[in-house]
């Protein structure tokens, strides 16, 4: 070893603490200190996003002041879970680098595929749903076997799909044209006013705090043992308050009108699972490192054609999942579900909350992210009477300045060199 | 009118785009009636797009904004029974206006028909034929362009084509559901049918103005002066001026503003409390219904400009002066 | 090295390679290549720019498949169809473009594919490791939590070879490995490959640097144009293999050379070697 | 110089053929040799999108005699010129690495102003052309505004340029929904009827063989006096003829009916002059090197944002022009016009033509062969009497064959080592 | 060398950078960096891995912009906001990652961003040129129509370099230009740095092989953990660099140097430099 290295094993520096080159943050002090210097280096994660989010509130709030009412906030929570869950799947495939065209055309026949099933041939909804789910997993299998197999550019594979799945669609649904499904249904109330008790929520919204705090606390002192910087702990104790205190705010705030939407619940239930998964497993480590660099990862002895097929297995089977999602906030199935703009708001809100179209960088989040942004843009317009052609421009302004605010930061990041 | 009606809130909310009559004739026409009836009624107006996810938040928006009466053209009609059903639940009282919703008793519903608009499409078109003692020949026939197959009113209007056709005598040689009712996609089919039947078309039932315009530009590229008669629906300006210059059979003029008017009066009627009186009873709704006139070159100074529904102006600009000349409508 | 010499003659070999060629369209980048090593060996594989040394050291990663040839591994043919069967087998490869995933951290990079615990990664013990490596090659690494992106092309080297040294392997093929490394951390790979030598490991090493060539192989295999040209002791002089490896004996290192002597005949000679 | 090189240099081999690891193919059998090694090991540019494209043809004829018929092949000629103009900006920005989603807006403002000007507002057609044209390199430079200055992903840039045209559009058509354009214009007759007389198009049938004889013959002659390998005479005579027998058969059938479109003759002069652009000048160059390494192209100090600025402005302009000549097909400007699938067909015509959607790697003509196979598909499916669903699902099912024959023989020539 | 060192002391310097620092986020990569280079000198550029001696040339090229500090070149003071602004200044760079589009063939890269005749590319004049460059430096590459992906590392490295040589600089930045290249390329290249340095243009070369830089260097400029460490002569010793570098006279290259020294007393050394 080094001389340098020998001094620093004498006043026994941490592991990760040796390079003299590097500032660390010291104390409260210390990490506001970072927290500001991340700032002017645009290292932000996801503040830019919110920050843009929070000015749309605000616009929108002051045009009309019932958009930031608790209904239409639950509303608007309702609204985002269906499509949410499909730009989750989306999250995936971006971030392996490939793409899905045919989300929409999935979620709106596995739709119609749990309305005729389950209302017209009389299946348990139950089993219904899993054929559904079992389809989309199907649909992705394909997908993979087609780019792994004969290397067909998922663009043109997924753009295949998209016609034929519609097109199925069609048939499928060509007798009866739309299906409603029973109004007293527990998949309906579901999707249009099971909401979580107060105390539940409650609950919940301590979870994620506590949580923290306590995976914080043992990650730091196994860190302390093994000779690597712990994160202070009045710093974890201070970001895991302040997480509670926000979210406590929160559910108070939504639980004065109904509360907060169990969809909604389960939509936030995947995001975190898909996190985990992304984060915290050897899967998502590989599925990261595919679409970084397909070829090193090759080298590395990864499978890589089970990543993709996982990945486009997970991205189809949450497209179906969407689907049915929105099959039970509409209480029906019909030949439009999942036409139109579905499949442009999933990839939309996936790339606005930060998830590359180029692969290698995203996260589960970014889906809740932005998701959050497309719907608080509708919803907000919808709250004013506009003309369809004054709302499209309205939109794409506002959804322009939402994104503006974060690329801003991510440049001056870029220029700060942290590519 | 009624003093309990006042600061009321009522939404009038629309499907789609596909053609102008919702910005141009029913908003307006509703918008003029409420005033005239409670001016200080708020009125909330949203159109989706043709996409029943967007109906679904316009919808529950509108109850956000408290709104007491929604007139609903719905994307879905089967979707929107559960809108329905929500609506009432909360006492809101919700008008179906256009389409109907079958699977939900609305408080009323104020139309004209779809299905028959098909009907009278088809109908006109073979009375048309019959007239000119077109007979169908062996491979002879018509075809029939019909609307977006994502789109439920397309359906409607689709099976009452069929209704008219399916047993006149015409045979349908071929028929096609338009993708987003995009006139090219219908361009497009109908070049191709060109090539197929040549000259064994004898005439065209297209579900509405764009799709038809599509199909007569087909008839003119393939290098055909006379084009078969080609029907369409909506009474759009640009087709009106078709028809002024002899390439356009048909089309549908809906009295829109008179309906809208009516469906104010009932809105204003049931915030009163009151029970507006229904002409008949349609899907076990009380109904009022209107019949659409069929627009020819014959009546079509009688039924649009007479009626006021566009001027002199507005159809006989440039070239098309010379046919309104022949109709009469200008000297 | 007698030792090493002595266990050669009576040992079967880890690897042969019988004939081994590859094409590319119209090019043929390795014609009929013969090769052995054999365990506790460091075979050194030098050659020009584009004699195939890379190429070679891909087949055998199970990166390329060779157009014709038979590879023995241990005693059994084998086909290595990709890069996973030969890190299966035992094969452990720094590849000369280092082959790193730059959105991901060194950290992730050094465990890639080897991660431990696959449903609950443990962060901390894979950091611990990670320094530990790194440290062993005294890598001067500001941060294993930033990407490899952001990373010297020296710290990038370093982080490939720390991957290839949690491995078990039978057989360790490193391409070019010193190429970007600061002088100490030469140092500290040539000592790396001596003990992984007398840990009875076979190795493959690709160097142009003659110097670290001749510090550490037991046998130098010289490829020229794809083929095999020669197999050369370490003792060989700097003349020979630098003809072998140019294919003439007038080349510009020994004009260079001459040139310089000349020059340089009054001044006084610099420090020889370290 | 080496012993080798000097060697080399006593038999005075070629600059470029001193290297006798290379095989080269010497005479015409040598061609052959080398076409059919070319061949195996899958490197085959666009040949396999063209068996694709044979094998579709050949299905479609047997369903239907008609599809094959001249008159029926003009129709696809006229057709494939309106979106085939769009596809040639989608390469050019597909080759910088960006998208743009909003190129079916443009055009469908394009013909809406084109209508606006020219017929209610009675401005000459040429100078509404020009307006159209204008808006579209217009709003290309506003992406590319964003883009530079800004760092916002094109994607969500011309998503928001898709809305806010979109909604122009309507705005712009909101009291009259379409707007005829006179059957007896020049310009509508261009969409629709004009076709170029015989005798003009055999000659321009003639004109690439001469061309490619004439420059080929004075390529070769320049090599032979630099000392490099010429491009042997008879390989070059024997493509000329080639491509002069093919294309004047096709003109000979094609005249057996109307004859070639001069619309289409527009969209091929375009594509032959953007392919000069990308191949042959000092841009297209650059604009390769940008897709292929930005950071790369940067430092060997090309202007990347002026390049970046180009490709979005040739994109949003030949959009424009594409709208404008489907207003003209159409001989009406719509509501619908540039809606639905037109966005989607003029990449995925990109894509499917061979041009890669991460970049760098590109070709005009793919915009040309993947919109006929496009085109292909519908006029084949127009001319079958199909339910909708059944068309929806044929539409994917064809368009997946015809792209599989390409990605299976790109994957032989990846699996060869050339990538 | 004397003549040189003559010129060094009575002419202004090309090139004069006064504390120059950067910053990556929380890492200091460069703290006050002072350097000068004069016309027709040769300074070299050493540091051990992470040093910062990229940060530094990137900074000269114009790729990244100094946290503070300023540039004087040719006598003016300078912003090099980005690279083609270096470029326009004279400043040709031979970057260590190469920044070649691996999309373009060989031709297309020498000649990026310098394509004669923009509107009508000359791509037999071209062709021509970048064979003559490539034999200049003896690279053998099977062909210059092949995408830049499909050479070896080395031949990258050639092809770079010959990008370089097309410019008429007044300053050359090469960064490890040697790393990959052969021993006949490597023997190339030196030899064109003493040209290039004998038409009077200054050169930075950034090296880690001391034997290289030993025989080009005018003077030898060490950096160690992003500060000035010294300048040295080219007679230094290899003992003093090395210290100067590692930042200890105690270093692996010491050690490993004692142990073979103590091993190989009794074999014969193996002959010494080239
Ligand atoms: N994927 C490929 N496609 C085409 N040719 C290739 C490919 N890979 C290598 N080659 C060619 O094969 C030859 C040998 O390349 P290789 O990388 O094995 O050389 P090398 O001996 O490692 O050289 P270096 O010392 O420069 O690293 C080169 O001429 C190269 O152009
Ligand atoms: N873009 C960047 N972002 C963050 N840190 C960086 C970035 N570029 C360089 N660094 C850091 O700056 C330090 C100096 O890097 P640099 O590339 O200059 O080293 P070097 O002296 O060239 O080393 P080598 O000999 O390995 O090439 C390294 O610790 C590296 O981690
Ligand atoms: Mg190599
Ligand atoms: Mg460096």
């Amino acid at each position: 070893m080094t001389k340098g290295a020998e001094q620093n094993a004498q006043a026994a520096p941490l592991l990760d603490r040796r390079d003299e080159r590097v500032k660390h943050a010291e104390g409260i002090g210390g990490a506001v200190r970072a927290f500001w210097d991340r700032i002017r280096s645009g290292d932000l994660g996801s503040l830019p996003v919110v920050v843009g989010l929070a000015i749309i509130w605000t616009v929108f709030q002051s045009l009309n002041p019932v958009f930031l009412a608790p209904n239409n906030l639950i509303n608007l929570l309702f609204d985002c879970s269906t499509v949410g869950v499909i730009a989750l799947g989306i999250v995936c495939i971006l971030i392996v680098g490939e793409i899905d065209l045919s989300v929409g055309s999935v979620s709106g026949f596995a739709s119609a595929l749990v309305g005729v099933l389950w209302v017209n041939q009389g299946w348990p909804v139950s089993i219904a749903i899993l054929a559904a789910l079992l389809f989309g997993v199907l649909i992705g299998a394909l997908y993979a076997v087609m780019f792994n197999r004969f290397g067909m550019p998922s663009f043109v594979a997924t753009l295949a799909g998209l016609l034929s799945i519609l097109g199925l669609q069609l048939y499928l649904l060509g007798s009866t044209g739309s299906i409603n499904l029973p109004y007293e249904a527990p998949l309906v109330n579901f999707g249009q006013l099971l909401v979580m008790p107060d105390p539940v929520s409650y609950a919940l919204a301590a979870l994620p705090g506590i949580v923290m705090f306590v995976l914080g606390y043992r990650i730091a002192a196994r860190r302390r043992e093994a000779g690597l910087s712990p994160q202070p702990l009045t710093s974890l104790l201070l970001r895991c308050v302040l997480v509670t205190v926000v979210l406590e705010i929160i559910v108070y705030y939504l639980n004065l009108d109904r509360g907060i939407p169990w969809m909604f619940g389960l939509f936030v239930g995947l995001v975190v699972v898909m996190n985990y998964a992304l984060t915290r497993t050897k899967w998502g480590r590989q599925m990261l490192a595919v679409g970084g660099n397909r070829e090193a990862a090759r080298r590395a002895g990864i499978n890589v054609r089970f990543i993709y097929m996982t990945a486009f297995m997970l991205c189809s089977g949450l497209a179906a999942a969407g689907g049915i999602l929105s099959a039970a906030r509409l209480a029906s199935a019909s030949q439009q579900a999942g036409t139109g703009d579905v499949n442009l708001n999933a990839i939309a809100a996936a790339v606005i909350g930060g998830t590359s179209l180029f692969g290698g960088r995203g996260s589960a989040y970014s889906a809740l992210l932005g998701i959050i942004v497309i719907q608080s843009i509708a919803s907000g317009l919808t709250l004013l009477d506009l003309s369809s052609s004054l709302r499209y421009m309205i939109t794409g302004a506002v959804l322009a300045i939402a994104v503006i605010v974060d690329s801003l930061a991510r440049r001056s990041r870029a220029s700060h060199g942290r590519a | 009118q009624n003093a309990k009606v006042s600061n009321a809130t009522v939404a009038f909310l629309m499907p789609d785009q596909a053609s102008t009559r919702y910005e141009e004739h029913d908003f307006p026409g509703f918008k003029a009636e409420m005033e005239k009836l409670c001016p200080t009624c708020k009125v909330i107006y949203q159109n989706a797009d043709a996409n029943v996810s967007r109906q679904q938040q316009q919808f529950n928006s509108a109850i956000s904004q408290g709104a007491k009466v929604i007139v609903l053209d719905p994307v879905d009609s089967a979707a929107a029974a559960s809108l329905v059903k929500q609506a009432q639940g909360q006492g809101i009282k919700v008008i179906a206006y256009d389409r109907p919703i079958p699977d939900a008793k609305a408080d009323f519903y104020v139309s004209f028909d779809n299905q028959a608009i098909g009907k009278s499409i088809a109908d006109s078109l073979v009375q048309h034929l019959k007239k000119a003692n077109v007979t169908a020949g062996s491979g002879m026939g018509v075809l029939q362009i019909n609307g977006s197959p994502t789109d439920a009113a397309a359906g409607l209007i689709k099976k009452g084509i069929h209704e008219g056709l399916d047993n006149s005598g015409y045979p349908i040689l071929a028929e096609y559901d338009t993708p987003e009712w995009a006139p090219p996609k219908a361009q497009q089919w109908a070049s191709g049918q060109i090539t197929r039947f040549n000259k064994n078309i004898l005439g065209v039932a297209a579900a509405n103005d764009g799709t038809a315009g599509g199909a007569i530009a087909a008839f003119k590229a393939a290098g055909m002066n006379s084009v078969p008669p080609v029907t369409g629906n909506d009474a759009t300006i640009a087709a009106l001026q078709l028809i002024i210059a002899g390439d356009q059979y048909n089309t549908i003029s809906k009295p829109s503003e008179i309906v809208a008017a009516a469906a104010a009066n009932i809105a204003v009627q049931l915030m009163a409390g009151e029970t507006p009186k229904p002409d008949t009873t349609l899907f076990n709704t009380p109904s009022k219904l209107f019949v659409p006139a069929v627009i020819t070159a014959e009546n079509l100074k009688a039924e649009i400009i007479d009626k006021k529904i566009n001027t002199a102006e507005q159809l006989c600009s440039g070239r098309y002066a010379e046919g309104c000349k022949k109709l009469g409508i200008t000297q | 090295m007698d030792r090493t010499q002595e266990q050669r003659s009576t040992r079967e070999p880890v690897l042969s390679l019988r004939g081994i060629s590859k094409h590319f369209g119209a090019v043929s980048a390795l014609t009929d290549i013969d090769l052995d090593v054999h365990a506790g060996e460091v075979v050194a594989l030098v050659g020009d720019n584009g004699a195939g040394k890379s190429t070679l050291v891909k087949i055998l990663a199970g990166v390329h498949q060779p157009s014709s040839g038979s590879i023995t591994f241990r005693g059994k043919p084998v086909t290595l169809a990709d890069p996973s069967a030969a890190l299966g087998l035992g094969i452990a490869t720094v590849f000369q473009d280092l082959a790193l995933c730059e959105n991901l951290d060194v950290v992730a990079n050094i465990f890639l594919g080897r991660e431990l615990s696959p449903y609950r990664l443990d962060e901390v013990y894979m950091e611990l490791k990670a320094w530990t490596l790194l440290n062993e090659l005294s890598a001067r690494i500001p941060s294993v939590r930033e990407p490899v992106a952001s990373l010297s092309g020296g710290q990038r080297q370093t982080v490939a070879i720390a991957r290839s040294l949690l491995l078990e392997p039978k057989l360790i093929l490193l391409d070019e490995p010193t190429a970007a490394l600061g002088v100490a951390q030469t140092a500290e790979v040539l000592d790396l490959i001596e003990r992984v030598r007398d840990r009875g490991l076979g190795v493959i090493m690709i160097s142009h640097n003659m110097e670290d060539v001749r510090a550490v192989a037991d046998r130098i295999v010289v490829l020229r144009l794809g083929r095999n040209n020669g197999v050369f002791e370490p003792d060989a002089s700097n003349q020979e293999l630098v003809s072998a490896i140019t294919g003439a004996a007038n080349n510009s290192v020994s004009r260079r050379a001459s040139r310089r002597r000349a020059q340089s005949a009054q001044a006084p000679a610099p420090e020889g070697r370290p």
